[in-house]
């Protein structure tokens, strides 16, 4: 013991000194902290982003002089123009995408509990690690950075969709050097995804501890080492892309932009590109994104139910994980339903509406297990319980919507209105947000030693399931009238009506956000004056609950850990660490 | 208590939504062309067999968050464990979208398999930043040559037609509004000047992008007169919000008196 | 940086393999290959996904396209020809430089290292003449000078310049290998992975040689 | 110390006082300056302009005259009078030329620009203004490396007025809306006097010291005319300028 431990100690001394220790940190736990973190930034600029997107939307021409301080060229005299409504949209979508829900889940938690799920000291390249995050800290700075030259954030979209984001700025404000940022921030956005998922996959691989068969892994380890497949194969192809379009941009090539194209009266100098390549490209990326978004948000709440429902989930690790694997291939070879009314062929439009209607049936049993497990069971309503709940109603409820937009014929008339906006809100955006919550509220006390205030966890959910479904199934359901997203104001005869559910959508989304700042008063005043946290407050079982709260630098104190069961040993008051010789009680 | 007022939420969420649905509170307006009715009607089934999945998982979710929320010192599974919740997910959601597959593709087919009629109607439209311009062929029934490099917006000559030297081109009639005759195939030809952009008139049940590059050809049949938008639904810029036109479905007799006044403003 | 070992339990009939990470017992997976190597392995897979983007790319382009342009005569063919024998040769020496290595034959892994150093440094000169030749001819990333699709440009320069920034890129890492192996730092472990990576730019260039060079001879 | 700053103040009330006699003086003789007024006429048969159909903005289609309305390339007055030509001095000024103190203002009126065409002295405020009850993006697109730089910016309905200066002479920018992708309008930056043809044709330069200048005459349409004028001190000069319809 005391060899190994000196061992430890030559391998992986605890350092010295603040910048080493908490900005320069190569230890998992201070990078996991410093995504999270970075992520609850991003993620409270994006809302803010939304709150003046839902403002303008429902009273365009309104004076607000603090967005007018704020923005003297986006909204002169505090009236917003289009172009900048644009940007904002643009960056939201980038923002929450990129820097939240595919930060958050995976590469916050996943550094911060991945290591200690699996019994090991440090991720398996520490120092790859920490540049991984620093480069997509270098990414955030640069798509911040477009708010502040005189060109203004792109305003193509999070999709950047080509020929508008290539031919540079004779397409309108926003595609100046704006553009050029969010190329390179998202480029460096994938270098650092890159790292992260070698990284993941490298630790789950070889540094799991003795007795930690791939059966007996925590089912959010499961989760995170699916998806950092997902991810290592989609930003690959989000890389070359992201290139490809800077080249376009900046070194004249066509590679998405074809001839003959006229701007101003001006005949453009490019010739023989192909937009729809860039849609293949980029949608061969983005639909696994959104399941790289929510693959962890799976692996989340699994991991989170058996705790407070004292049970193992349904078929134990192995349906869960499947259904998981399944999503995850799959998610693959169903991009090009996001190209139906695009000018593809219509045969390839069902050679891809077919796997995307099968990709329910894997999705459709992860929630059958989160569903049934609840049968006879013995459920502790703590708040990280019930953001779990709340995830699994709001992706039942954006996943019907995909029943919609999966097949070419229902698509042709929904493609591009607010029911697609209201499914993908639901589906990636706020079941992975409350999936998120729920790992906050169920981590926060072994990440920084202190307990939470459950009143004002409860309080926070409450307002938010209630506000994101008053926002959200508007939103999808006013997207039946063909409702267009993407616009500034409504100024279509048809969209006129709608005005009233605009007004309703955006007083809701304010009220809404307005909430979070309950969450972040919880969260900043816990963090210096909550109770100290026990070691294992939730009486769970998985190896981060079987160290002190926050976990020592090598994690365990250089003790020996060996895994005898899986982590669902629950039943009812009872439950075993995975550590605990004990025989098991549940059978996983 | 918490779980209690859980499942009262989601049940109340759910009638809600499904009132909205069921009381179409928003739903889709009229159709106005012959394909419609099958996408219309592929939609409806869709939303049974969804709205059924819907209201049964959150009801489902509610009742055993309702049920459940008790101390107790022993928990049982469900009887028959996983095995079931697999079988029903292959068998009954496998076959549902195995069955929408199946008819929508039949649905998808109607539209978009088929060969344009050959009398239709044919129709160019032009999509920029940010208007839509349409071209009939005039007498002659030819369409002139297109010449990117002399479209001159200020000149409005928003196709790039060289009327001077090309005869085809001469008799073309380009408008901002896009009339036809009722009951008659139409034959449009999509393609766009700059960015994409797209062509959607909701009563009609087409949507279809602009794709810079390439001239998309789409045909429908309207069945009833009237005026409906046609609205830009491919973010292409800031004007994306403001880009629109005007179908009018007319009669054969007023069609023609349309196309006779426009083709006196050329 | 960090150590892994092997050792064998002396405590009886089923020798059981065990492994040591930070000075504690590691599962061991019976598929199980050091980290570095499996670190290399999965970056190769997700590397080959960049490759074949621009490559498909390059595809979609050249189908689209009217007319392509075909600028490669027999002299480029030639010296496409002795790249790949020389990118050829160097895997080989890679090759006996990992044997040597794995057999603690400091010196010749050291020479093998260097040749392969070399290989891979003639290559990159004798990419950057057909560069210069193309250059010269009036090809750019924007420009056609015979008048085809200017897309032959853009993806011949970007998909084998990646593939030389590879290639460079691999030689530079060779070197730090080939210092830190000298001074002990460095184990046969890392001239192994260094092997791995060279390998599969060697690989690479088995796709891009047909698809850039031979595709385009007239 | 108290007449000290007595002394201060009086001292600079004075220097004041100076500078506004000076000022003013300079503006007194300004006015005693020459003047140069003409006609522009157009030789031949106006082109047909197809009439402008905003239909696809109804709230353009509202403010406009009921009919379409007509196209503004070339706008020819009752007696053969050419509209919209910018007259300015290309050669012969000291370069001292005041600049206008007055801006120059462009409105959006029923989705056009009106005017149509207008010149402004570098440096001099342009002012633009949207009166209609839709959004237009004004964009200007001088000419690359020009100097002036390009700009592009939506003003909504209600906004407060644009008010820019352009850095470099340049006849003329052209400025469009590409929400509304007919509107189309001309901005002629140059140094010294200017002045605009009225839809008669007639034009006036005023405040042109006496001298002998090279006058030039811009047409969107039909190019440029030059033609060498002389002012006598307190004299107008005239110049007629007449273009040939193509």
């Amino acid at each position: 013991m005391a060899e190994t431990t000196a061992h430890a100690a030559v391998h992986h001394a605890p350092p010295q000194g603040f910048i080493r220790k908490y900005i320069f940190s190569i230890d998992h736990k201070v990078i996991g902290i410093q995504y999270t973190t970075l992520s609850l930034v991003a993620a409270f600029i994006g809302m803010v982003l939304s709150w003046a997107m839902r403002i303008h939307l429902a009273w365009p021409n309104a004076h607000i002089p603090i967005l007018g301080w704020l923005s003297p060229n986006g909204a002169p005299g505090g009236v917003m123009t289009p172009e900048y409504y644009l940007s904002l949209m643009t960056m939201h979508g980038t923002i929450m995408a990129f820097f939240v829900l595919t930060a958050a889940p995976m590469a916050g938690y996943g550094n911060f509990m991945l290591p200690i799920q699996v019994g090991a000291a440090d991720m398996a390249f520490p120092r790859l690690n920490m540049a991984s995050f620093w480069v997509t800290f270098i990414g955030f700075l640069l798509a911040c950075a477009t708010f502040f030259i005189p060109d203004g954030p792109p305003l193509s979209g999070w999709t950047a969709y080509a020929p508008l984001s290539a031919v540079g700025s004779v397409a309108g404000p926003g595609q100046g050097w704006g553009q050029n940022l969010w190329g390179l921030s998202i480029a460096l956005f994938c270098v650092a995804s890159l790292l992260g998922s070698l990284n993941f996959i490298v630790t789950t691989l070889d540094l799991r501890t003795k007795g930690m068969k791939l059966s007996r892994m925590a089912l959010s380890t499961w989760a995170w080492f699916i998806n950092a497949w997902v991810s290592l194969l989609a930003f690959a192809v989000l890389l070359p892309t992201c290139l490809l379009l800077v080249l376009d941009r900046l070194a004249g090539t066509s590679f998405f932009i074809p001839g003959g194209l006229v701007f101003n009266d001006q005949l453009q100098p490019h010739s023989g590109g192909s937009p729809l390549l860039f849609q293949h490209l980029f949608w061969f990326f983005g639909h696994p994104e959104v399941y790289i978004i929510i693959l962890p948000a799976f692996g989340i709440v699994s991991h989170i139910m058996p705790t407070f429902i004292r049970k193992p989930l349904v078929g134990g690790w192995k349906v869960i994980t499947f259904a998981e694997i399944a999503v995850g291939t799959l998610s693959f070879v169903v991009w090009g339903h996001h190209m139906f009314v695009s000018g593809m062929s219509p045969y390839m439009a069902m050679v891809f509406s077919v796997p995307t209607l099968f990709i329910t049936i894997p999705s459709v049993i992860a929630v059958l297990v989160w569903v049934f497990s609840l049968y006879g069971a013995n459920i502790r309503f703590d708040t990280p319980l019930l953001y779990s709940l709340g995830f699994i109603s709001l992706f039942i409820t954006g996943g019907i919507g995909g029943f919609f937009l999966a097949q070419p014929s229902t698509d042709s008339y929904l493609h591009a209105t607010s029911f697609v906006v209201g499914h993908f809100h639901f589906t990636m955006g706020l079941s992975a947000i409350f999936a998120t919550f729920a790992g906050f509220y169920y981590w926060f006390p072994k990440m920084f030693g202190r307990m939470l205030n459950e009143k004002l966890g409860k309080l926070h959910f409450w307002l938010s399931f209630i506000g994101v479904y008053c926002v959200f199934i508007t939103m999808q359901l006013t997207g039946m009238t063909g409702a267009v997203r993407r616009y500034s104001a409504l100024v279509d005869d048809f969209m006129v009506p709608l005005l009233p559910a605009y007004r309703f959508m955006t007083i809701a989304a304010l009220l809404l956000g307005a909430a979070q700042l309950i969450f972040l008063y919880n969260a900043i005043w816990s963090r210096f004056k909550g109770p100290k946290a026990p070691d294992n407050p939730w009486g769970a079982t998985t190896l981060e609950w079987d160290t002190t709260s926050p976990p020592p630098f090598d994690n365990f104190g250089g003790r020996q850990l060996i895994v005898y069961h899986g982590p669902m040993q629950y039943d009812g008051e009872k439950s075993e660490m995975q550590t605990s010789p004990a025989p098991s009680i549940a059978g996983t | 208590m918490a779980g209690k007022i859980f499942a009262v939420l989601v049940v109340l969420v759910t009638l809600a939504t499904a009132y909205c649905v069921i009381a179409h509170v928003w739903w889709m307006p009229i159709d106005i062309s012959l394909h419609g009715p099958k996408i219309d009607q592929q939609l409806e089934e869709t939303m049974w067999v969804a709205g059924l999945l819907f209201i049964a998982g959150q009801i489902v979710l509610a009742a055993f968050v309702f049920l459940y929320g008790g101390a107790k010192s022993r928990t049982k599974q469900i009887p028959g464990g996983a095995k079931y919740l697999v079988i029903f997910a292959f068998a009954i959601v496998g076959l549902e979208v195995l069955g929408l597959s199946v008819v929508g593709s039949k649905a998808w087919g109607a539209v978009y398999f088929e060969a344009p009629d050959p009398n239709s109607l044919h129709i160019d439209v032009q999509a920029g930043q940010f208007a839509y311009y349409f071209r009939y062929p005039g007498p002659d029934g030819t369409f002139g040559a297109l010449h990117p490099e002399l479209i001159s917006e200020a000149n409005q000559n928003y196709f790039g037609l060289d009327i001077d030297h090309d005869a085809d081109a001469k008799d073309d009639i380009v408008t901002a509004e896009i009339a036809i005759p009722v009951n008659k195939p139409i034959l449009l030809t999509l393609h766009s000047k700059d960015v994409g952009h797209s062509f959607d008139v909701r009563e009609l049940r087409v949507q279809q992008d602009f794709v810079p590059g390439l001239v998309i050809p789409i045909h429908f049949t309207a069945t009833q007169t009237g005026r409906f938008e046609i609205v830009c639904t491919q973010l292409c810029g800031l004007g994306h919000y403001n880009m629109k036109a005007y179908l009018n479905v007319l009669s054969q007799a007023d069609y023609e008196e349309w196309l006779k006044k426009q083709a006196a403003m050329q | 940086m960090d150590h892994s070992e092997l050792a064998v339990a002396q405590d009886g009939a089923p020798v059981e393999v065990l492994r040591r990470e930070h000075g504690v017992l590691m599962e061991v997976d019976p598929y199980r290959i050091d980290k570095k190597k499996l670190g290399m392995w999965i970056f190769i897979i997700s590397d080959a996904c960049t490759f074949a983007a621009f490559l498909f790319a390059y595809g979609y382009m050249r189908i689209g396209a009217p007319v392509w342009g075909t600028p490669f005569g027999l002299s480029s063919i030639v010296n496409g020809v002795v790249m790949t024998a020389v990118l050829l040769s160097s895997s080989l020496t890679m090759l006996a430089a990992v044997r040597a290595a794995q057999t603690d034959n400091k010196n010749s892994a050291k020479k093998w290292l260097g040749a392969t150093m070399l290989l891979g440094a003639i290559f990159a000169a004798l990419h950057l003449r057909e560069w210069v030749r193309l250059i010269d001819e009036g090809w750019r990333l924007f420009y056609n000078p015979t008048g085809g699709a200017a897309q032959f440009g853009a993806t011949f320069f970007s998909v084998t310049g990646l593939h030389l920034t590879h290639v460079v890129t691999g030689v530079i890492a060779l070197a730090f290998v080939t210092r830190g192996y000298n001074q002990g730092r460095y184990d046969q472990g890392h001239v192994e992975t260094a092997g791995l990576y060279w390998h599969f730019v060697d690989l690479v260039w088995m796709f891009v040689f047909p698809l850039m060079y031979l595709m385009n001879a007239h | 110390m108290k007449a000290g700053c007595k002394i201060a103040a009086m001292a600079a009330a004075l220097m004041i006082l100076a500078a506004v006699v000076l000022y003013s003086g300079r503006t007194v003789t300004a006015a005693a300056d020459g003047q140069i007024t003409g006609t522009i006429k157009l030789d031949g048969q106006a082109p047909h302009l197809k009439p402008i159909d905003m239909s696809k903005d109804p709230s353009c289609a509202k403010t406009g005259s009921g009919g379409p309305a007509a196209g503004e390339s070339v706008v020819v007055g009752p007696n053969g009078g050419l509209a919209n030509v910018v007259v300015y001095i290309s050669q012969g000024l000291t370069g001292n030329e005041p600049i206008a103190s007055q801006p120059v203002k462009i409105e959006q009126k029923g989705c056009q620009y009106v005017p149509h065409v207008v010149a402004i002295n570098v440096g001099q405020h342009l002012s633009v203004l949207n009166d209609d009850k839709t959004a237009h993006n004004i964009h200007p697109e001088p000419k690359p490396g020009g100097g002036n730089i390009p700009w592009n910016k939506s003003q909504m309905e209600g906004s407060p007025a644009i008010d820019v200066t352009w850095s470099t002479p340049e006849v003329a920018i052209p400025v469009k809306c590409n929400i509304h992708p007919w509107m189309h309008a001309y901005i002629a930056v140059v140094k010294g006097p200017y002045g605009v043809s009225s839809n008669a044709g007639a034009f006036k330069l005023d405040n042109v010291p006496p001298g002998t200048y090279t006058l030039t005459a811009w047409h969107e349409t039909y190019g440029t005319q030059t033609q060498t004028v002389t002012v006598a001190a307190g004299k107008p000069a005239t110049a007629d300028f007449s273009f040939k319809a193509k």
